[in-house]
């Protein structure tokens, strides 16, 4: 190939690089528009599958429908489903469907869908959301029946999860691998356009849309009628987009870049309560953790008031317990929780037989208190596990601090070579204690390494023996309350999610409704102008 | 030959360029081996009441978002940066010294196999590589070390090469075999410190890469662990205050920068009075 | 005169390694520049060609009068006007004095295309032509080739052509024969005799060979670190050389009637343009120094015949 | 030439071997597996189990490797075990953009620091020469990452000319071709001012200037021609940096790439990925390679015959 070829064709490749990437951003002038930038934690989505998908963004909740939704509250409200009923066994549920549904490609949605849908999940890596289903009857067109493998109360938070959209089953099954990729054929208010992994989804307003769910003020089509949502990694590129108006709203913000927001006239956000806890994890069969009274001693050290100030911003809530505070199951002995009391963490080391030696690091039978904290480069966690590090040293405890990724922190919790970890969870349920601390979940999910018959014994009676949700509160609290008195983990902080948007571009509802800036919100945001 | 390397150096200050440079460089690396003497406060004292505060008078640097002083942080992660930077380039042109003079001296499948695999390591993206290792070898600062060292390997075991090759075909050479001389003796006390010379320039410009590399392996929240300071990993978590106090990140990369380019400006004055051909770049 | 040259100075900074240089050439007549590496004849030839600012040099003193008009100053673009059309030059080593990356043809085309404003094929035609005067076997297939196809003989044949495209006055051939074999060398000094007896041209023939002198000059000019020591007609030179210095050139040459081995050398080295000696910058190789010699610099003074020496001792005789 | 080609094709065929088995077995050195980032919490071990099985996670490496090599002579790269897609796919999809940055930063670091190699040689020793080289020097010594954020800062927030991030079109492909491009300008210059000055000291370039070429013209069509020899080495060694070392860029800029796409492949430990995108890397590397040596053998009619 001589020179003057070899340029030709790359300025060839070049140019159509650049043309296709041109084509498919042709706007249409008239309609209202808008674009969104998802948050870092759910991008990099590869489809918008949500039976084979183990990360889906909120693409999903936008073209699919759900059976039931789940508001802010933790409580549930109909949307496909307009009723159900468990049966007091526990082992039937019964679902009335809505009427007049029709999915983006004409299909019906009826008890037929249902039955194709459940047993879909077989195989997937979301299997365990239906596990207890053993199979789903058709009562009549709009009405089906879940008969279960055993009791599962919980199954009405598994079918308000973003993995329950429903798709439309010809679409799905005939798109097979690329379902989600180039095409995605749901219920939902918006209907799928176009999809450029790593980068952008676009999606258009699905205007037979009638259904909404209660949680929404608009219950017909969508007001933005072409709606990109785009994945930014790096928060500070995104922030400025949102400023310079390539973006019109941020689904989730660091906490970090909140005085920034505030600094900027034309921006504006909303807050919904968080979905997890930020925590320190102890390994209770690495010295000196072993020790109830060190664990305990360091859990009194930690100031969550100064860390929700300086890392957080003041963003959110001071975390006393294990579970996020919208779960009435979060409700325990106020006597019980954690809380920063630097003089008793001091004693309980005095008498644990740990002196302080002349430089204030104590030491016993010759070693020295020094511990490795283990964290992953996520900023928030960076500097949680920084500022413990200086909180610890009031007690006379030498911190080391290990950055990993995450993929290595797990690695290292399950292999017990941590001793002391800042750690991070998103799940809006009590079962999580069961996930961290059971027994069966040693080496992981329970790095904790704890195992204690009476913890057991109350797990298994919240996990397995509750009938009702009421009961299943109950039983739950008596978990925690036992775990927390073992002192097993570090109550930090609880996030709120933070919803940035452009306020001379989006008018956003003032009160969000569901657990997440989703579907029920987006449809209630109108485009400015 | 050591007289003739000093005289050099000597020739390469006297220069306007050799001068400033070398002063800054020499300057730097005072801060950096008494920065616990020469920082205004301690690096990692942290100050919750005064945080991102704006350059003053109390700390002319400004504060990041911990309160610590950004200046005492500066001077302790030069401390940081240029350690990492130069033990791993010290590291990198010890093994490319021993690698590539074994290649170019003795040739044969030998030399073919590892420059084979030492052109594929060169050819690909530093950074990749350095991710790579850094996954593989654990965080912290060794793992930046030797994941710095390899990525650069490369280049010091091709020049290395290169020059013994060349070198190898001169007459005293053969004259120094003809007498007897083993090829151990030949190779480490007639080649090589013959080669030394641009392998030596060659590093220290490679010193500025590595620092920038540093840098941006703290940005991927690699390398040094906090509350250590490095000049990248305090780039990294400025990021997140950019706009209300872009100090915290700008001024560590003006010294990044200005740190490579004196780097490099000494670099070239050294070329130029060691007469060394500046053509080492390509080899 | 075709060239003319007074008084020239060469500086390099404070460095002027050559000096009060002074000779000339006419057309049709052959001026030969003898001297060992260092003496300044490369130097003297860049001067002329107004080349002299590339290496970082420059005329600090004297005359170049080509044809009339001083070179000395002259804008660059003027200067560039003669060079290789009016006057051209002929490098040392064929083997790097032509662009590898370029076929033989182009090259030669250039100064015919440049300075005589010939078209692409009429300036191929004249290449072609050339050529085939300076004996290029097949130059229509040669004129395709990249030069490393060719042999040095033929490279310094292409050499000659370029130097000649440009149709030239003045031609300066600054050691046109030593990187080639000896057989080739005498063809080649053949082949620029030829051109000046036939085409009227003034040519400069820049060598260290004194057997190259015999077989082609008319007049000689010998250098020594930077300064003309004798000027002279050829014949009357190896008749008579008057220069202690000429004389031990002349002893060097090789001649069949010597014992082999017996090869004499001037003793001693050409010193450093930084360590030059006082007085006579021969003197301490100089077989017949005086004491005036180390003291007071010889002037070349030329006689009405147009010949001259510059040595105390020689005058003196 | 096709021979020459050919030739060094087959002795491709050992290297390949060599790059399968490392880039098969170095992402096993990273601790952790991939079936930890696919597990949520409600998830059981016997679907860990299952989960291990479907990848062949559970057998030996060796037998793993030897699956592996041998999907991969039938072309198929296997399928990522976090995004459940096929590898070449993923790869297929990440590749333009890549290319189109890799392509654009190439050019503009290639164009520039020639030019500002170029304006430098002749130049050389006087102010031009050092302040192109210093303003070249600086741009390369700032991290891209850095230099990317402020570019964002001035180009796109304060004065609004381009975007601030993004892949869409030609407009949001400047500041990263900038930010990517700006390090290789010094390194082209550097090298194309060297090869500059080293040629015009040759005897062909006195003897241009003897026939009294104007010196722009020896320089564009002689000196500059033979510069670009050693210039074509350097960017045929760049090709795997041209693929896979935006990755700073493109997480900035928020650009989808083959970088990122290794970079979070080997973060969740998605071993048939990292696999895939590491072989592509190296495989374009070698090629990279080889086509710099045909195409310098190609401007060198010397080589060119030598090789025929």
């Amino acid at each position: 190939m001589n020179r003057r070829g070899f340029l030709a064709s790359v300025s060839v490749v070049t140019l159509a690089a650049g043309l296709g990437l041109a084509g498919g951003y042709s706007a249409r002038a008239s309609e209202p528009e808008a674009v969104f930038a998802l948050g870092s934690a759910e991008i990099g989505a590869p489809h918008h599958d949500p039976i084979r998908a183990t990360l889906l963004s909120t693409v999903a909740t936008l073209i699919y429908d759900r059976l039931i939704e789940q508001d802010v509250d933790q409580s549930y409200h109909p949307h496909l489903a307009e009723s159900w009923e468990n049966s007091p066994d526990g082992m039937n549920w019964t679902f009335k469907l809505r009427q007049g549904v029709r999915f983006h490609d004409g299909e019906p949605f009826n008890a037929a869908t249902i039955a194709w849908w459940i047993p879909k999940f077989k195989g997937s890596p979301n299997e365990y959301l239906v596990d207890a289903v053993d199979r789903v009857e058709v009562v009549d067109d709009y009405t089906v029946r879940f008969v279960m493998k055993r009791a599962e109360p919980n199954l009405i938070y598994n079918l308000a999860s973003s993995f329950m959209g429903i798709p439309s089953p010809k679409a799905y099954d005939a798109a097979g691998d690329n379902f989600g990729v180039t095409e995605a054929v749901g219920t939902g208010p918006f209907m799928f356009e176009s999809f450029a992994v790593g980068q952008e989804t676009v999606l258009v307003a699905n205007e037979d849309y009638s259904w909404g769910s209660d949680l929404s003020n608009n219950k017909g089509a969508p007001h933005v009628k072409r709606l990109t949502l785009r994945e930014i990694p790096d928060a500070s590129t995104a922030f400025l987009e949102l400023k310079t108006g390539g973006v019109g709203l941020l689904l989730g913000v660091p906490d970090q870049f909140l005085p920034q927001l505030q600094a900027e006239e034309m921006l504006d956000f909303r807050s919904l309560p968080g979905f997890g806890i930020t925590y320190l994890a102890f390994n209770t069969r690495a010295e000196p953790f072993g020790d109830a009274a060190v664990r305990q001693a360091t859990a009194l050290a930690v100031d969550q008031g100064a860390i929700l100030k300086s890392v957080f911003n003041g963003i959110g809530l001071e975390a006393h317990q294990f579970l996020i505070s919208t779960l009435v199951e979060s409700k325990i002995d106020p006597k019980l929780e954690i809380h920063h009391d630097l003089a008793k963490a001091n004693e309980l080391l005095d008498k644990a037989g740990w002196q302080r030696g002349d430089d204030g690091i104590r030491v016993k039978d010759g070693k020295p208190l020094k511990i490795k904290l283990t964290a992953q480069s996520e900023t928030a966690i960076k500097r949680t596990a920084e500022i413990v590090q200086a909180q610890l040293k009031a007690i006379g405890m030498v911190v080391e601090i290990d950055i990993f990724d995450s993929t290595t922190v797990v690695d290292q919790l399950k292999k017990g070579q941590h001793q002391l970890a800042v750690r991070q969870y998103g799940w809006n349920n009590a079962d999580i204690l069961d996930w961290f601390f059971s027994t069966t979940n040693i080496p992981y999910p329970n790095s904790s390494g704890w195992q204690d018959e009476k913890s057991q014994e109350l797990r298994n009676v919240a996990m397995q023996q509750s009938k009702t949700q009421d009961e299943r509160v109950a039983n739950f609290r008596k978990y925690q309350e036992n775990l927390i008195g073992n002192f097993l983990f570090v109550p930090i902080h609880e996030p709120v999610q933070n919803y940035a948007f452009n306020k001379t571009m989006l008018d956003v509802p003032a009160k969000l409704r569901g657990t997440q800036l989703v579907q029920a919100t987006a449809v209630d945001i109108k485009v400015i102008g | 030959m050591i007289r003739h390397r000093a005289l050099a150096m000597l020739k390469a200050v006297s220069t306007f360029k050799g001068g400033i440079s070398g002063a800054f460089l020499l300057l730097l690396v005072i801060g950096a081996l008494f920065a616990p003497w020469l920082s205004p406060y301690p690096y990692d004292q942290q100050d919750l009441g005064i945080m991102n505060q704006a350059p003053s008078l109390t700390h002319l640097f400004g504060t990041d978002e911990f309160g610590r002083d950004v200046l005492s942080r500066m001077i302790t992660g030069a401390r940081t940066s240029l350690s990492v930077s130069i033990t791993a380039i010290g590291i990198s042109v010890a093994l490319g010294l021993v690698l590539g003079a074994t290649c170019g001296y003795f040739g044969g499948t030998f030399d073919r196999i590892v420059m084979t695999v030492i052109d594929l390591t060169w050819s690909f993206p530093e950074i990749l590589i350095a991710l790579m290792l850094v996954a593989i070898i654990g965080p912290g600062l060794e793992g930046v070390v030797i994941a710095i060292a390899i990525a650069y390997l490369a280049q010091f075991t091709r020049l290395t090469r290169t020059q013994i090759m060349s070198l190898k075909s001169e007459t005293y050479v053969e004259a120094t075999i003809s007498l007897g001389a083993g090829h151990a003796h030949v190779l480490f006390s007639h080649l090589l410190p013959n080669a030394l010379a641009p392998v030596l320039v060659a590093a220290m410009l490679a010193t500025g890469d590595a620092i920038i590399l540093e840098a941006t392996l703290g940005f991927f929240g690699l390398g040094a662990q906090p509350p250590t300071p490095s000049w990248g990993a305090m780039m990294s978590s400025g990021t997140a205050q950019l706009f209300i106090a872009p100090w915290v990140i700008l001024l560590p990369g003006l010294a990044v920068a200005l740190t490579v380019v004196f780097i490099n400006l000494f670099g070239d004055a050294v070329i130029a009075a060691l007469d060394v051909r500046a053509k080492f770049r390509e080899a | 005169m075709l060239l003319d040259l007074e008084m020239l100075r060469i500086s390099f900074g404070a460095f002027a390694p050559v000096d009060q240089v002074t000779l000339s050439v006419d057309r049709g007549e052959i001026l030969g520049i003898v001297g060992e590496s260092g003496s300044g004849k490369s130097l003297t030839a860049t001067a002329i060609m107004g080349l002299l600012p590339r290496i970082g040099g420059q005329v600090a003193a004297g005359t170049i009068r080509f044809d009339g008009t001083n070179l000395v100053g002259l804008p660059e673009r003027q200067m560039r006007r003669l060079r290789g059309g009016r006057i051209a030059l002929i490098t040392q080593n064929p083997m790097t004095s032509l662009d590898s990356m370029m076929r033989i043809g182009p090259q030669i085309d250039q100064a015919a295309r440049l300075h005589l404003g010939l078209g692409r094929s009429a300036a191929r035609a004249k290449s072609l032509e050339l050529m085939a005067d300076l004996r290029i076997p097949d130059p229509a297939s040669v004129y395709d080739l990249f030069p490393h196809q060719l042999s040095g003989g033929m490279k310094q044949r292409i050499v000659i052509a370029m130097a000649l495209a440009g149709d030239p006055e003045l031609l300066i051939a600054d050691e046109p024969t030593t990187a080639l074999d000896v057989t080739v060398q005498a063809q080649i000094v053949q082949i620029l005799v030829d051109l000046v007896r036939q085409r009227g041209l003034g040519l400069i023939l820049i060598t260290h060979d004194m057997g190259v002198v015999a077989q082609a000059c008319d007049r000689v000019a010998v250098m020594y670190c930077g300064r003309v020591v004798e000027l002279a007609e050829v014949d009357a030179l190896f008749a008579q050389p008057r220069h202690p210095y000429t004389q031990a050139l002349i002893r060097c040459i090789p001649r069949h009637d010597m014992a082999r081995g017996t090869m004499s050398a001037i003793p001693g080295v050409v010193p450093s343009a930084a360590a030059q000696p006082p007085g006579c910058r021969f003197n301490p190789r100089c077989a017949r120094v005086a004491d005036r010699c180390r003291i007071e610099i010889p002037e070349l003074r030329i006689g009405v015949s147009g010949n001259g020496v510059a040595c105390h001792v020689a005058e003196a005789a | 030439m096709i021979g020459f080609t050919l030739r060094r094709l087959v002795l491709l065929l050992p290297v390949f071997f060599v790059v399968s088995l490392v880039v098969f077995f170095i992402i096993h050195l990273v601790p952790g597996d991939p079936i930890d980032n696919l597990m949520r919490a409600g998830s059981t071990p016997e679907q860990r189990l299952q989960i291990a099985a479907k990848y062949g996670l559970d057998r030996s490496l060796v037998e793993q490797y030897v699956t592996w090599m041998g999907r991969l002579l039938t072309g198929d790269l296997g399928t990522s075990i976090i995004q459940g897609r096929p590898v070449s796919a993923l790869i297929a999809r990440n590749l333009p953009y890549s290319l189109e940055l890799g392509i654009a930063a190439l050019l503009f670091s290639t164009l520039t620091g020639i030019a500002a190699g170029v304006i430098a040689a002749s130049y050389q020793g006087t102010r031009v020469d050092d302040s192109i080289t210093g303003f070249i020097l600086l741009g390369s010594t700032v991290p891209s990452f850095w230099l990317g954020l402020l570019l964002i800062l001035v180009f796109a927030v304060w004065l609004g000319w381009v975007p601030v991030s993004g892949a869409r079109g030609w407009s949001s492909l400047i500041l990263p071709t900038i930010a990517a491009g700006l390090g290789g300008i010094a390194l082209v210059a550097r090298v194309t001012r060297i090869a500059m000055i080293e040629t015009s000291r040759q005897d062909f370039v006195t003897l241009l200037h003897a026939k009294g070429l104007p010196p722009f013209i020896i320089q564009l069509r002689h000196v500059l021609r033979h510069a670009m020899v050693p210039v074509v080495t350097i960017l045929s060694l760049r090709i795997g940096w041209v693929l896979g070392g935006a990755v700073t860029i493109e997480y900035v800029f928020a650009r989808p790439g083959l970088g990122s796409l290794l970079i979070r492949a080997l973060n969740q430990r998605d071993y048939p990925l990292v696999q895939g995108c590491l072989l592509m890397l190296a495989m374009a590397v070698i090629i990279g390679a080889l086509i710099g040596d045909i195409v310098q053998a190609a401007m060198d009619p010397r080589q060119r015959e030598a090789r025929a």
